[in-house]
């Protein structure tokens, strides 16, 4: 019964939501007599625009989908609560890519013409699909995947650092900082786009850095059992294993080692991490998982500061944000994440806005001569400049901590290392 | 040596699920001829269920895993009576497509009603093993092989001794025959979804076993199974189990010493090496190891 | 009929592991003959037959038409040797018209490839028509000129067996073998086969091997007679000879029964 | 479209003149007048539908010529196939490899797509001469795993894991990427690809048209139906299956060509067997065996979950990322599909093409009813 009230309620409460996006979809860009210069997707009357988010909200890779769309959704209702750009409200369009190209395609042209740019394209294969159409149509993607290849189109407006300036800062961390220069490092990574990005780095890195270089293992996405990659890992006596995989594989195969009582120093990449590795709800309060002790003290590396930490400028506000939109929002990466992406979106409108020109073209010219964007520190601060590359190459180091809220304590600040500053775009 | 017995153990546990998942596939071959690519689903559909009854209801693990694989009978059960009933002597290629039908609409409503987080499969054995010989033996792990062979002889019990397993058999050599000599091929055909169900979930819940977990994606694994029951041959429910075994034990094998041994098969051979040995199989015994050639009609 | 016979079986053998289907079989088919074989069920007429068509290999002996060794031949190339053959059970393509039916007879006839008829050129149409036509003639000579455009599978038994005659017309065969084709028939449809099988043999003076049950049929028909029972030739004459045969009355009729033909 | 015309009248010759024949020329006619709307409306039809559902169109018409292809070899020859992913993958690479790497027009590489798919089709075809059945279609599932794993590690070609990228069509002037216009009128890169893909696809229909008229077709249903019987009768089986793998995987070829390079980048995981379950389910639900069926079978299963998707947006119940809702829209697609699919399958096995057939004879019946009347009365007065 209770149940059922709930529905109606959430029912009405997006039925508004709805009602407002559509008027703003219905009369865009009707130019009144103003001055703005105006695409698609900005209604000047109301002073609404609209943008487009093509995220995966079905399917293995909701599990970022859905949090990283709530950040970001969150800092814009705030934004709009609190006078918005200047008097300009944001509104975001939100359909599902099932992470998949050919939905990516579809669902694009089903609301580009209602929007002003892309606010966001969750993933790789599926953002390329749609970047030649989006060139020729001056559509701005704001691209949610770390390949370093989306830093050399200026129509990607990417956030973070790469994976593979990634991997070679947390390289960087142990034979440098740590002074290990010789240390046994091994790697198992996915066998795709995302696990060669990774491996470019580790390449980069040990060029540059020379540690001891002992295996490599893939792994597929569809696999299940690991212990061949821990066994190989194991048997070359890797002290240190960077692992570019998902959260469940990444799981699978530190329990695995664990098992056969294999203990290196885990080095998980942002993407290989999940709150629900260690809790069953991703909650402190939630049951703990069996696989969590084995979790616990692995390293990983990313570019989110740690939840909570209110050493971060930024994080009493973002803080704020999320309990007021998002209460049941639980510590995530991927929520902070989109929370940033709005941050460089709003500041790329509001430079817009101050020129006058809210035009397509006006808005991909704006992305390459933004400059820096500071994130409060719950990211590291982005800079674009007409060169285009990495807008980040910095990177923090988190240590799985079961006490700790969010499961990651941070141990290493934002670095850049030498060995990502040298490294190639692809 | 360790490795190998350690790899061994591996995929000799492994091997245990696909031989869970064929058995399914076989069941419902011998009934209705098809292959039913809804199995997956029908995997994921009792390991969620039995995870959160665990979990949210807090049954007892043997309990919720019952009440899961009957429950999984049931969908099965469900699908035999609310959609196969009326395709009876349709083409198999129809019956294949409803099965496909069953799966979409399956997935979806397990991604809505659970979402795609990891979830643990609420066994009681979590991360403990038995350390023998520098090996270790992981109890979720033993079991699994336990309870496939468990299921595994019930099933043959069931098939040699029941009424059930008879006009089973008979319906699956004949339909017609056995239809004229009185045997109620629906309740055969149903009884076949049950045990598709029900071997189904057994395989899910244990395939989400420490340090694993269950999450809609680990549907995929029915794909991998395949080579099971052709290597068996897709009518014989021994070649379905031995099938399964040997391809787990290829797989893991091949993935401890491919990498080192033949690089130049590429990364993950290990994917591919069960097809490729069915393939050798095939062009050896065109109808599996265990299969019956069919009748060649003029 | 010339003297240098068309079809020569000698000594063949056919065993499926410890059972003989077939043992020592030999007999001859004079160019132009209607050699018909005959045995209760079991007696091994289909095992020959099949044999003789290249279902089955023979596990001994040999087989040669015009000098030719069958052994030598895979079954689709049997049409090219000149060879038709009718089934027991309608070898029919259900989906089919009657027409097309026809046509696939003639398909050892027909060489346009991939190329030539995907682009349906002019050589490719050419072939096709001449062959309609063909097939059109073999129809009419059955008497299914109308039905042509019908699916098979939708007409009676009977007129599905005359297809199936019209199909092995198609074929331009000099050698037509016939697995038992009156099997299943009421007497009404059995007469108008029979008349059929006499005006093809009469009008296409085509050598025809018959396998058949019916003796009636058989005696009307044949010019010689092979009968078999448990895979052995127990007599091999015309046709009132093999009806006074003793051995051929005990295999058909037990012990003090008369054959009536 | 002539061609009917003379198949039948050359037929007539043969059989002697009848009504039947003067019917069924017409009902050729007919049905050549309906191809000539059809083909019309084709062209018209992407001047007329928003931006998505061009997009749409162009999935559904380059799956449709894929589809064609699968025809060929699973509804006429009954071969069942589950390993198109491989073939499409195929022809992908090659486009990607001749247009991309090496910068040749598509004028070549949409071709070379097709024959490189082919070969394959080719090489593959013969081992599975000896498969029956289920064997062959679960042998064709490990075709596209080893395709995947080859397409993995053929970096030079795949790009490897990462994937690459692929050239939009070019002829001499005339790239795709940047449209064109023909006087005022513009032509947008979406329609571009449209008209190839519609172009290419009338090609092929044409191509199986005339295949099933010729002895080729008869050949492959023949084996398709008793495959013993049709080679006593001197079908040679082993070659007909052949050449039905090497059509049906050539026509794959350049559908998969077309598709990635509409998609601009693919990656090797793409070509996984859901793409391959998807085109039997699309040949099975418009109709085996008939010449429109593929294409009413792609609009069936890319176009219906596309026209879900578009309606239920506005739905209330419907969760769309942004909160609230009670499930996805995709998932309710998905349910609905899957639903509508049974149901379909249920109530019209022979397909789209059968229930046309179906609602066709109705009508049929219909109109007799309606005209006998009339014809009594008539010779009532006569009568008088």
């Amino acid at each position: 019964m209770r149940r059922s009230i709930g529905r109606t309620a959430r029912a009405l409460s997006l039925a508004a939501v709805l009602a407002v996006v559509l008027s703003a979809c219905s009369s865009n860009s009707s130019s009144g007599g103003s001055t703005i210069k105006a695409g698609p997707g900005v209604d000047v009357a109301t002073k609404t625009i609209t943008l487009g988010v093509l995220t995966p909200e079905t399917g293995a890779a909701s599990v970022i989908g859905k949090p990283l769309t709530a950040g970001q959704k969150a800092y814009f209702d705030n934004l709009n609560a609190h006078g918005g750009i200047s008097g300009w409200k944001v509104n975001l369009v939100v359909e599902d890519n099932q992470y998949n190209p050919q939905t990516e395609v579809q669902t694009y042209n089903q609301i580009v013409n209602n929007v002003l740019f892309m606010g966001q394209s969750l993933g790789s294969p599926t953002t390329e699909a749609v970047e030649q159409t989006a060139q020729s149509q001056n559509v701005l993607l704001g691209t949610a995947a770390q390949d370093s290849l989306f830093t050399t189109q200026k129509i990607n407006a990417v956030i973070g650092t790469p994976y593979a300036e990634d991997v070679a800062n947390a390289l960087f961390y142990v034979t440098n900082t740590l002074g290990k220069a010789n240390a046994k490092v091994g790697i198992v990574y996915q066998n795709d786009a995302y696990g060669q990005d990774g491996l470019r780095g580790y390449t980069a890195a040990k060029n540059a850095y020379h540690f001891d270089d002992v295996g490599h293992a893939t792994y597929n996405v569809t696999d299940t059992d690991f212990t061949s990659q821990a066994l190989a890992m194991k048997n070359a006596g890797a002290q240190y294993v960077v692992v570019t995989a998902i959260p469940t594989a990444a799981a699978v195969l530190i329990g695995t080692a664990a098992t056969i009582g294999y203990h290196p120093q885990w080095i998980l990449q942002g993407p290989a991490w999940s709150e629900y590795l260690i809790s069953s709800d991703g909650s402190a309060t939630g049951k703990q998982t069996a696989v969590a002790p084995a979790l616990a003290g692995a390293w990983v590396r990313g570019f989110e500061a740690q939840w909570g930490d209110t050493s971060v400028p930024g994080m009493s506000q973002f803080l704020k944000v999320q309990q007021q939109y998002d209460p049941t929002q639980v510590p995530d990466g991927y929520y902070e994440y989109g929370y940033c992406l709005a941050i460089m979106e709003k500041a790329l409108l509001a430079k817009a806005i101050a020129a006058g020109d809210l035009s397509r073209a006006a808005l991909v010219k704006d992305r390459t001569e933004l400059g820096t964007v500071d994130f409060g520190g719950i990211m590291p601060a982005a800079n674009y400049t007409p060169s285009l590359g990495p807008v980040s190459r910095q990177t923090d180091i988190a240590q799985v901590d079961l006490s700790t809220n969010g499961f990651l304590k941070i141990i290493q600040p934002y670095f850049e290392s030498s060995a990502a500053k040298n490294l190639s775009a692809s | 040596m360790k490795n190998f017995a350690q790899l061994l153990f591996a995929g000799v546990a492994l091997g245990a699920i696909y031989a869970l998942i064929a058995l399914g596939f076989t069941v419902i071959y011998r009934a209705s001829r098809v292959i039913n690519f809804a199995q997956g689903e029908l995997l994921v559909f009792g390991a969620l269920l039995v995870s959160v009854l665990v979990s949210t209801a807090k049954f007892p693990f043997w309990l919720a895993f019952v009440i899961g694989a009957l429950a999984a009978g049931l969908v099965g059960l469900l699908f035999q009576l609310g959609v196969l009933r009326f395709a009876l002597g349709r083409p198999d290629f129809t019956i294949v497509m409803l099965t496909l039908g069953l799966a979409s609409v399956l997935n979806a409503v397990l991604d809505t009603t659970y979402g795609d987080y990891p979830r643990a499969n609420g066994d009681p054995w979590g991360s403990s093993a038995v350390h023998s010989a520098g090996l270790a033996f992981s109890w979720v792990k033993i079991w699994t092989i336990i309870a496939a062979l468990v299921v595994l002889v019930g099933f043959f019990v069931f098939n040699r001794y029941s009424r059930y397993g008879l006009a089973m058999r008979s319906a699956a050599i004949d339909p017609e025959a056995a239809l004229a000599v009185g045997i109620p091929l629906r309740r055969v055909y149903a009884t076949a979804w049950v045990l598709a169900g029900i071997v189904a979930c057994v395989g899910g819940v244990f395939l989400g076993g420490y340090p694993s977990s269950v999450q809609p994606a680990v549907g995929n694994i029915a794909f991998l199974a395949f080579p099971a029951i052709i290597l068996g041959g897709i009518d014989s429910t021994t070649g379905a189990v031995v099938g399964g075994f040997v391809i787990g034990v290829v797989e893991e094998l091949t993935a401890g010493y491919q990498p080192q041994y033949a690089s130049w098969l590429g990364h993950n051979f290990y994917l591919v090496a069960p097809y490729v040995l069915m393939i050798l199989v095939l062009l050896v015994r065109p109808y599996g190891l265990f299969g019956s050639r069919p009748a060649e009609r003029l | 009929m010339s003297d240098e016979p068309a079809l020569r079986v000698v000594d063949l053998g056919l065993r499926f592991g410890a059972l003989a289907a077939l043992s020592d079989v030999s007999f001859e088919v004079g160019e132009g003959e209607l050699f018909a074989v005959i045995g209760p069920n079991g007696a091994g007429k289909t095992s020959l037959f099949n044999v003789l068509s290249r279902v089955y290999d023979a596990t001994s002996g040999r087989i040669t038409y015009r000098g030719r060794d069958m052994a030598a031949l895979r079954p689709h190339h049997l049409a090219g040797a000149g060879i038709a053959r009718t089934f027991q059970n309608l070898g029919l393509f259900k989906a089919m018209t009657v027409l097309e039916n026809v046509l696939v007879g003639r398909e050892h006839l027909m060489g346009a490839g991939t190329v030539r008829a995907g682009l349906f050129l002019r050589s490719a149409r050419r072939e096709e028509y001449s062959n309609r036509a063909a097939a059109m003639q073999a129809l009419e000579f059955v008497g299914l000129l109308d039905s042509a455009r019908l699916p098979v599978g939708m007409l009676p038994y009977g007129v599905q067996k005359r297809v199936e005659f019209a199909r092995a017309l198609a074929m331009e065969p000099s050698l037509l073998l016939l697995d038992e084709p009156v099997a299943g028939m009421s007497r009404g449809e059995r007469a108008e086969i029979t008349d059929l099988v006499r005006s093809i043999h009469r009008e296409r003076k085509m050598t025809m091997v018959l396998v058949e049950h019916d003796m009636g049929v058989v005696m009307s028909l044949a010019q010689r007679v092979l009968a078999l029972d448990f895979g052995r030739t127990i007599a091999l004459g015309t046709p009132d000879e093999i009806q006074r045969n003793e051995a051929v009355i005990r295999a058909y009729l037990g012990e003090g029964h008369e054959v009536r033909a | 479209m002539s061609a009917p015309g003379r198949d039948t009248s050359t037929g007539d010759q043969a059989r002697g003149g009848g009504a039947a024949v003067v019917k069924s020329w017409v009902g050729e006619h007919r049905r050549g007048v309906t191809t000539l709307v059809v083909a019309i409306l084709a062209v018209l039809l992407p001047f007329g539908v928003s931006q998505y559902w061009r997009a749409t169109l162009v999935f559904i018409v380059v799956a449709a010529i894929g589809a064609l292809g699968l025809d060929v070899l699973t509804g006429r020859t009954g071969q069942i196939s589950l390993g198109h992913a491989a073939f499409l993958g195929a022809g992908a690479y090659t486009a990607g490899y001749l247009g991309g790497n090496h910068h040749l027009t598509a004028a070549l590489w949409i071709p070379a797509a097709g024959v490189v798919a082919g070969l394959l089709g080719a090489i593959v075809g013969p081992t599975a001469l000896r498969l029956r059945g289920l064997y062959l279609a679960i042998v064709t599932i490990g075709l596209v795993f080893i395709a995947q794993h080859v397409f993995v590690n053929v970096t030079a070609i795949s790009g490897g894991p990462g994937g690459r990228s692929l050239p939009p069509p070019t002829f001499g002037s005339l790239d795709f990427a940047n449209g064109t216009s023909i006087g005022s009128l513009q032509i947008t890169r979406d329609e571009l690809y449209y008209f190839l893909a519609l172009l290419l696809l009338a090609l092929g229909m044409l191509y199986v048209r005339n295949l099933q008229r010729t002895h080729l077709g008869r050949g492959m249903a023949a084996v398709r139906e008793r495959e013993l019987a049709a080679a006593v009768l001197g079908v040679h089986v082993a070659r007909t299956k052949v050449t039905a793998f090497v059509i049906s995987s050539a026509m794959a070829g350049v559908a998969g060509a077309l598709y990635a390079s509409y998609l601009g980048f693919v990656v090797p995981t793409q070509w996984d067997l859901t793409i391959s379950i998807e085109y039997v389910v699309m040949i099975v639900v418009g109709g085996m065996a008939s010449l429109w069926g593929p294409v009413l079978g792609a609009v069936f299963v890319i176009g219906l979950p596309a026209l879900l998707q578009d309606v239920s947006g506005s739905l209330p119940f419907l969760s769309n990322g942004l909160g609230g809702g009670i499930i996805s829209v995709t998932d309710t697609s998905t349910i609905v599909f899957g639903v509508l699919l049974v149901v379909f399958l249920l109530v019209e096995p022979r397909g789209v093409v059968g229930l046309g057939r179906r609602i066709w004879e109705i009508g049929m019946r219909w109109r007799g009813r309606r005209r006998t009347p009339v014809a009594t009365a008539k010779v009532g007065e006569v009568s008088q």
